[in-house]
C-alpha cells in the first residue's frame, strides 16, 4: 500500500487521526484510547496486515512523552508509524499493545524500565534491565544521578 | 623370551625365604602396591599430557610446550598446583560422602589395574575370572560418581551423577556382552588364558566378523563406560558446568581427573588383551622372517603400544563429535548397540560350535 | 507385504547405522588430516615471536605525540582532539608565554592521556590540524597499578617546534 | 500471553530451578536462564538480562554524531561495521547526504565480512556448545584471516569505528583487495570442511533436527529476524526489503527454510556464508575510484525523525534518531536484534531436554551486549 492509501485507510479507522510530518514512513498520530483498537484493526485488516511490530520506543519531548511504533508487514512489506502523544509527564499511561504483537511485551519493559511509562494490562510489568529498587528513569530528560557528568 | 615371570618369582622367592609366611605375603602387598600407585600416578599425568598434545595437533595447535622440553613436566606442574590449591568446603554439603566419593573412584580403578596382564607374567594377580573382576570393579567406580554428585548438594552434580548413573548401567551391558563373545571364542575368563589362545592369531583376525562387530561395540560402549566424549554428559560442561564434580577443588578434582584418564587406560588395556592379543606380538600366518623379526620387539612395547593405539582411537571420537543427549544415549544403547550385541553373540556362539574360526 | 515391509524396515535399521557410521567417519577424517599435518598448526609463540612480531600501520595502539629528533612537537595545544574525544581521554594543560615579539602565546605544557579510558576510537588523530599526534603499534599495555595508565604524552624538556620550521617542512 | 511467566513463587511450589548463567559457559556472556526443570526436561524458563546494561542510549545522547559511533561498536561486537554503518546510513539519510560509490562498494564488502566473520565465531561456538569442542579452533583459525584484513585496514580487530557518517575514517590498506580475494578463495575451500566435521554429523543432526521448532506466527509475533527468524520462513532480510550501500548492485539470495527448528537455523547460517563470499566475490574487482569522506561542514541533524534499518548478522538492526538540531540526537534507540530474539527461547525450548535449551539458545545467536546496550 502506497503512503496515502495507508493514511486514509488509518483515517477510515480512526477519524480524528492526524497524519505525522515524518517524509520517510506514513505516519499517524492517535490518542492513547484509540491506540489499542487501532492496533488489533491494522493487524486484522487483509489489506494491511500489520503484523510486525519492529520498533516501539519513547521519547521525552517538552509536551509530553512521545509514544513510537512502527509497524511493518511481513506479506506486503509496507511500513506505518503510529504517534502516540502522552501529555501528563507525572503519571504517564498508556494501554498495552502486548496482546496484539507479542514482541511489544518486552520492548514495553524496556520502555517502562527506562521511560518509566506505565502499560494497562501488561502481563508482566516490571523492570527488565535495571535493578528492582532503582530509583528514577534513566532516559527521562530530567533524571540526574550521581554518575551523571555534566558535559 | 623376554618372560618376566622367573624375575617375579625370584623377587617373591626372596621374600618367602627371608620373611615369616605372614610377612612375606604382607611385604609383597606393599610392594606391589606402591608400585601400582607409582605406575597409575606417572601413566596417568602422561595420559594427560598426551591428551593435550593429540587434541592440539587435531585442533591447529601447538599443546603445551612451556614446562620443560616440549612440555613433557606440564601436568608435573600441574599436579603440584592442584596440591597446593585449596580444598573448598560446601556448607551443606554431606562431608563424610562427599570426601569419601572421590577416593571410590580412584580406588576402583587402581584395584582394575591389579589384574591387567603387561608383560607374560606381569600381572599382580590373575585371577580365573579376570575379566569378571575387571568389569565389576571398574563399574564400582560409578558408585563415586553418584555419591560425588548427591553429596555436593549442587543441583547441576545431580543431575550431572543421575546421568552417570544410567549411563554406566545401561553401557555395562554392552561392555559385558561384547567381552562375552571373545570369551565364548577363547573359551576362559583368565586373563592369561584368553592371551595364550591367541597365540595363533589375534582374536579381531580370527573371528570374522562377528569379532570386528564386538570390537566397535566395545570400543563405544567402553568410551560411554568412562564417561568421555561424546559421552561425557555427566560432566557436559556447557550444560551442567562440570557436572558431577562441580563442587569438588584441588587435589579432590585431581583424583577424578586422574581416574577419568585411568579407566580410559583400563578399558583399552582390556582391549588390548581381549581383542588385539595382549603383549603377543602381531604375527602373519608362516611368514616366519617377519614372525621372528617382531618377536624381537619385548611385549611390554607391544601391550603399550596397542593400548596407545586404542586410546589415540577414543581421543580422536572425544575431539571430533559433538556431544548426545540422554535419552539419545540411552536409545542408541537399547536400540542399536543391544540388539546388535545379541545377535552377535549368537553368531559367536554358532562359529565357536562349528569350529569355523581359525 | 508384510513381511516386504519388515525386510525394508530391518533394511532401513541396518542403512540407518551405516549412514551413521559413515557421517562419523567423515568427520573423523577431518580432524585427522589435521592431525598428520603440523604444518597446519597457527599458533603464534608470543614472547618469543616479539622480534619478528609486527603489527599493522593502522593498527591503533596507543596515541603518542610525534616527537622530532631535536624533542620537538608539533602541539599548538588548540585542544581539538580533547574535543573529538568522546571519553575525556584527552586533557590538555597549557600554558601562555611571552615571545620575543612581545606577544602572549600559547603554548602546550602537559598533554596528558588517559590509557584506561581509551576506547581506540581514532577521532582524535584526523582532528589534529597540526598532525601532531599519531597510534603507535604499541599493544602491550598490561600493568599492575591502573595509575600508570594516565600518560603524559609530551616528552620532557620538549617544546614546540619554531613555525618557520613547520613551513620549511 | 498465556506462556509469560511472571514469577516463580518458590514458597508455594516445590520447583527444581537451576540457574543457567550469568556465569555459564553456554550462554556466551551475562545472561541468566531461570530454568524450571522436571528432571532433565526444561518446563519453562525466564531470561534475564541487564548484566550488562550500560546506558548506551542515554550516553549517546550527549554525544556528537562522529562520536557516538564508537558506542554502537559495542553493542553487538560481531558486526560492529555494520553497527556503524547503520548509524552512518541514518544520519547521511537525515542530512540528506549521499556517499561517494567508492565507500558504498567498501562498506558493503566490509559488512559482509563481518557477517562471515560472525557466523564463523557463532559455528564455532555452537560446536562447542554441543560438545565437538574442535569446531571452536576452525572457526577462530578462519575468523583470524578476516580480522587480520580489518586491523590493515581500520586498525582495529574487533572494535573497528570505521564507517562514520559522511564515509570512512580513512582509505582501506592498498592490500585490502588482494587479501580479501585470497581469503575468499582460502574459506571456500575450507567451508565443505565445516560441512563434513559437523553439518552431516549424524549426532549433531540427531541433537539439532526437531528441536525448538519456532513457527512462522511466532517468528513474525515476537520479532524474531535474522538467520533465525529466516529459518521459519519470515522473510525479513532487510537487504533485500530495503536495500541499502551496494546491496541493490549485487545478486544473492535469501536463505530461507519453512521448518524453523534447529537444524535449519544453522543451514540458514551456513548457506548465508557462502551468499556472502559470492556477493564480496561481485564487488571486490570493481571498487571505483573516489573520495572516502564527504566534504562535510557540520555533521548534524536537521529537526525531525529518522530511522533507519539495516540487516546485521543477527537479524533486523533499526536506529531511530530524534534530533533538534543539534550536533548529538535529542534522543537516539537502537532496535537491537537480539533484544528481540531472546524472548522467544521460553517458548521453543519448554518441554525439551536441558542440553537441547543449550542447543537453541546457541541456535538463537544470542551476543549478550546487544541485548541489554
Amino acid at each position: 500500500m502506497t503512503r496515502e492509501e495507508l493514511i486514509s485507510l488509518v483515517a477510515t479507522l480512526v477519524p480524528d487521526m492526524k497524519p505525522g510530518a515524518n517524509k520517510q514512513y506514513p505516519e499517524v498520530i492517535v490518542t492513547a484510547a484509540q491506540l489499542h483498537e487501532l492496533a488489533i484493526a491494522l493487524k486484522k485488516t487483509p489489506e494491511t496486515t500489520l503484523d510486525y511490530l519492529f520498533c516501539e520506543t519513547a521519547v521525552d519531548r517538552k509536551d509530553g512523552f512521545h509514544m513510537i511504533y512502527y509497524v511493518s508487514s511481513s506479506v506486503l512489506h509496507h511500513l506505518l508509524m503510529i504517534r502516540v502523544v502522552i501529555p501528563d509527564k507525572l503519571n504517564p499511561v498508556i494501554p498495552t499493545v502486548s496482546d496484539v504483537w507479542r514482541a511489544a511485551e518486552f520492548y514495553e519493559r524496556e520502555i517502562f524500565d527506562l521511560f518509566g511509562i506505565k502499560f494497562e494490562n501488561h502481563p508482566n510489568l516490571k523492570r527488565i534491565f535495571l535493578d528492582d529498587d532503582w530509583v528514577g528513569y534513566p532516559l527521562r530528560k530530567d533524571y540526574k544521578d550521581t554518575f551523571t557528568i555534566e558535559r | 623370551m623376554y618372560d618376566f615371570t622367573p624375575i617375579i618369582e625370584s623377587i617373591s622367592g626372596y621374600f618367602t625365604s627371608t620373611f615369616s609366611p605372614l610377612w612375606a605375603g604382607v611385604l609383597l602387598m606393599v610392594l606391589l602396591g606402591i608400585a601400582i600407585l607409582g605406575f597409575y600416578a606417572i601413566l596417568g599425568l602422561y595420559l594427560v599430557y598426551a591428551e593435550r598434545k593429540i587434541c592440539a595437533r587435531m585442533q591447529n595447535r601447538i599443546g603445551p610446550n612451556r614446562v620443560g622440553p616440549m612440555g613433557l613436566f606440564q601436568t608435573i606442574a600441574d599436579l603440584i598446583k592442584l596440591l597446593m590449591k585449596e580444598l573448598i568446603y560446601i556448607r551443606n554439603a554431606d562431608s563424610i560422602l562427599f570426601n569419601i566419593a572421590p577416593f571410590i573412584v580412584i580406588v576402583a580403578s587402581i584395584m582394575a589395574i591389579g589384574s591387567i596382564p603387561f608383560a607374560k607374567g606381569l600381572q599382580a594377580i590373575d585371577l580365573n575370572i579376570g575379566v569378571l573382576y575387571i568389569l565389576a570393579i571398574s563399574s564400582m567406580g560409578v558408585i563415586g560418581v553418584l555419591i560425588a554428585g548427591w553429596a555436593s548438594n549442587s543441583k547441576y552434580s545431580v543431575i550431572g551423577a543421575m546421568r552417570s548413573g544410567a549411563q554406566v548401567i545401561s553401557y555395562e551391558l554392552s561392555v559385558g556382552l561384547a567381552l562375552l563373545c571373545m570369551i565364548t571364542f577363547s573359551g576362559s575368563m583368565q586373563l592369561s588364558e584368553i592371551i595364550s589362545s591367541q597365540e595363533d592369531g589375534w582374536w579381531i583376525f580370527k573371528g570374522h566378523i562377528p569379532a570386528l562387530i564386538a570390537f566397535v561395540i566395545y570400543l563405544i560402549a567402553g568410551t560411554a563406560e568412562t564417561n568421555r566424549g561424546p559421552f561425557d554428559l555427566a560432566e557436559a560442561e556447557s550444560e551442567l558446568t562440570a557436572g558431577f564434580h562441580t563442587e569438588y577443588s584441588g587435589i579432590k578434582f585431581a583424583f577424578f581427573f586422574l581416574a577419568e584418564y585411568m579407566n580410559m587406560f583400563i578399558i583399552a588395556a582390556i582391549a588390548t588383551t581381549v581383542f588385539l592379543g595382549g603383549w603377543l606380538p602381531f604375527h602373519i600366518y608362516n611368514f616366519s622372517v617377519f614372525n621372528n623379526l617382531m618377536d624381537l620387539i619385548p611385549p611390554i612395547f607391544w601391550f603399550f603400544g596397542k593400548t596407545a593405539f586404542v586410546i589415540y582411537v577414543m581421543m580422536w571420537f572425544k575431539w571430533t563429535f559433538p556431544r548426545l543427549r540422554i535419552d539419545q544415549l540411552l536409545a542408541l544403547e537399547w536400540k542399536y548397540l543391544l540388539p546388535i550385541n545379541l545377535i552377535n553373540l549368537i553368531l559367536t556362539s554358532f562359529l565357536t560350535l562349528m569350529q569355523w574360526h581359525f | 507385504m508384510a513381511l516386504l515391509k519388515t525386510i525394508k524396515e530391518v533394511g532401513n535399521y541396518f542403512l540407518e547405522i551405516y549412514d551413521g557410521l559413515a557421517s562419523l567417519a567423515r568427520g573423523m577424517k577431518v580432524t585427522g588430516k589435521y592431525f598428520i599435518k603440523p604444518s597446519e598448526i597457527v599458533t603464534q609463540q608470543y614472547p618469543e615471536n616479539r622480534a619478528t612480531l609486527q603489527m599493522f600501520d593502522a593498527f591503533k595502539g596507543e596515541l603518542i605525540l610525534k616527537h622530532t629528533e631535536d624533542n620537538e612537537h608539533f602541539c599548538d595545544a588548540c585542544n581539538s582532539c580533547a574535543r573529538a574525544c568522546p571519553n575525556g581521554s584527552i586533557e590538555i594543560v597549557s600554558k601562555r608565554e611571552v615571545g620575543e615579539d612581545g606577544k602572549s602565546k600559547r603554548l602546550l605544557d602537559k598533554y596528558i592521556y588517559r590509557l584506561d579510558t581509551c576506547t581506540f576510537c581514532g577521532l582524535c588523530v584526523p582532528a589534529c590540524d597540526q598532525n601532531a599526534i599519531a597510534f603507535s603499534q604499541e599493544f602491550e599495555h598490561a600493568v599492575f597499578d591502573r595509575t600508570k595508565l594516565i600518560k603524559q604524552l609530551n616528552k620532557p624538556g620538549s617544546h614546540v617546534v619554531q613555525k618557520q620550521k613547520t613551513e620549511a617542512k | 500471553m498465556e506462556d509469560t511467566v511472571v514469577d516463580i513463587d518458590l514458597k508455594e511450589k516445590e520447583e527444581y530451578i537451576i540457574n543457567m548463567g550469568p556465569q555459564h559457559p553456554s550462554t556466551h556472556g551475562v545472561l541468566r536462564f531461570e530454568t524450571c526443570l522436571q528432571g532433565e526436561t526444561v518446563k519453562y524458563l525466564i531470561p534475564h538480562c541487564g548484566y550488562i546494561h550500560r546506558g548506551i542510549e542515554k550516553m549517546s545522547e550527549s554525544l556528537t554524531y562522529p562520536q557516538l559511533i564508537h558506542l554502537t561498536d559495542r553493542m553487538d561486537y560481531l558486526s560492529a561495521h555494520i553497527n556503524n554503518e547503520a548509524v552512518s546510513l541514518c544520519v547521511e539519510k537525515a542530512m540528506g547526504v549521499e556517499v561517494s560509490d567508492r565507500v558504498k562498494y567498501i562498506r558493503t564488502i566490509l559488512a559482509e565480512l563481518t557477517r562471515i566473520a560472525s557466523h564463523q565465531l557463532w559455528w564455532s561456538a555452537f560446536g562447542m556448545d554441543l560438545g565437538a569442542l574442535t569446531t571452536f579452533f576452525y572457526g577462530l583459525r578462519d575468523r583470524e584471516k578476516i580480522l587480520d584484513i580489518f586491523e590493515e585496514s581500520t586498525g582495529a580487530r574487533l572494535l573497528q569505528s570505521f564507517i562514520t557518517p559522511g564515509g570512512l575514517m580513512y582509505d582501506v590498506h592498498p592490500n585490502f583487495q588482494k587479501r580479501v580475494t585470497e581469503f575468499v578463495k582460502y574459506f571456500r575451500k575450507k567451508l565443505p570442511e565445516y560441512d563434513q566435521l559437523l553439518t552431516g554429523n549424524i549426532i549433531f543432526r540427531e541433537r539439532t533436527q526437531g528441536i525448538g521448532y519456532m513457527s512462522l506466527e511466532d517468528a513474525i509475533e515476537f520479532g524474531v529476524t535474522g538467520p533465525s527468524g529466516r529459518g521459519s520462513g519470515f522473510h525479513c532480510d532487510i537487504r533485500k526489503i530495503e536495500p541499502y550501500s551496494a546491496y541493490p548492485l549485487v545478486k544473492f539470495d535469501e536463505i530461507t527454510f519453512d521448518v524453523g527448528d534447529t537444524y535449519h537455523r544453522y543451514l540458514v547460517r551456513m548457506k548465508e556464508m557462502w551468499q556472502s563470499l559470492s556477493i564480496i566475490e561481485q564487488l571486490i574487482d570493481g571498487i571505483p575510484q573516489g573520495p572516502i569522506m564527504l566534504e562535510l561542514k557540520a555533521i548534524k541533524a536537521p529537526k525531525g525523525e529518522y530511522y533507519q534499518r539495516v540487516e546485521t548478522a543477527r537479524g533486523e538492526l533499526g536506529v531511530f534518531i530524534v534530533s533538534d538540531g543539534a550536533p548529538s540526537p535529542a534522543r537516539i534507540h537502537y532496535r537491537t536484534p537480539n533484544f528481540s530474539n531472546l524472548f522467544i527461547i521460553n517458548k521453543i525450548s519448554a518441554g525439551h531436554k536441558i542440553a537441547d535449551l543449550v542447543a537453541i539458545s546457541g541456535s538463537l545467536d544470542l551476543v549478550i551486549p546487544d541485548i541489554d546496550r
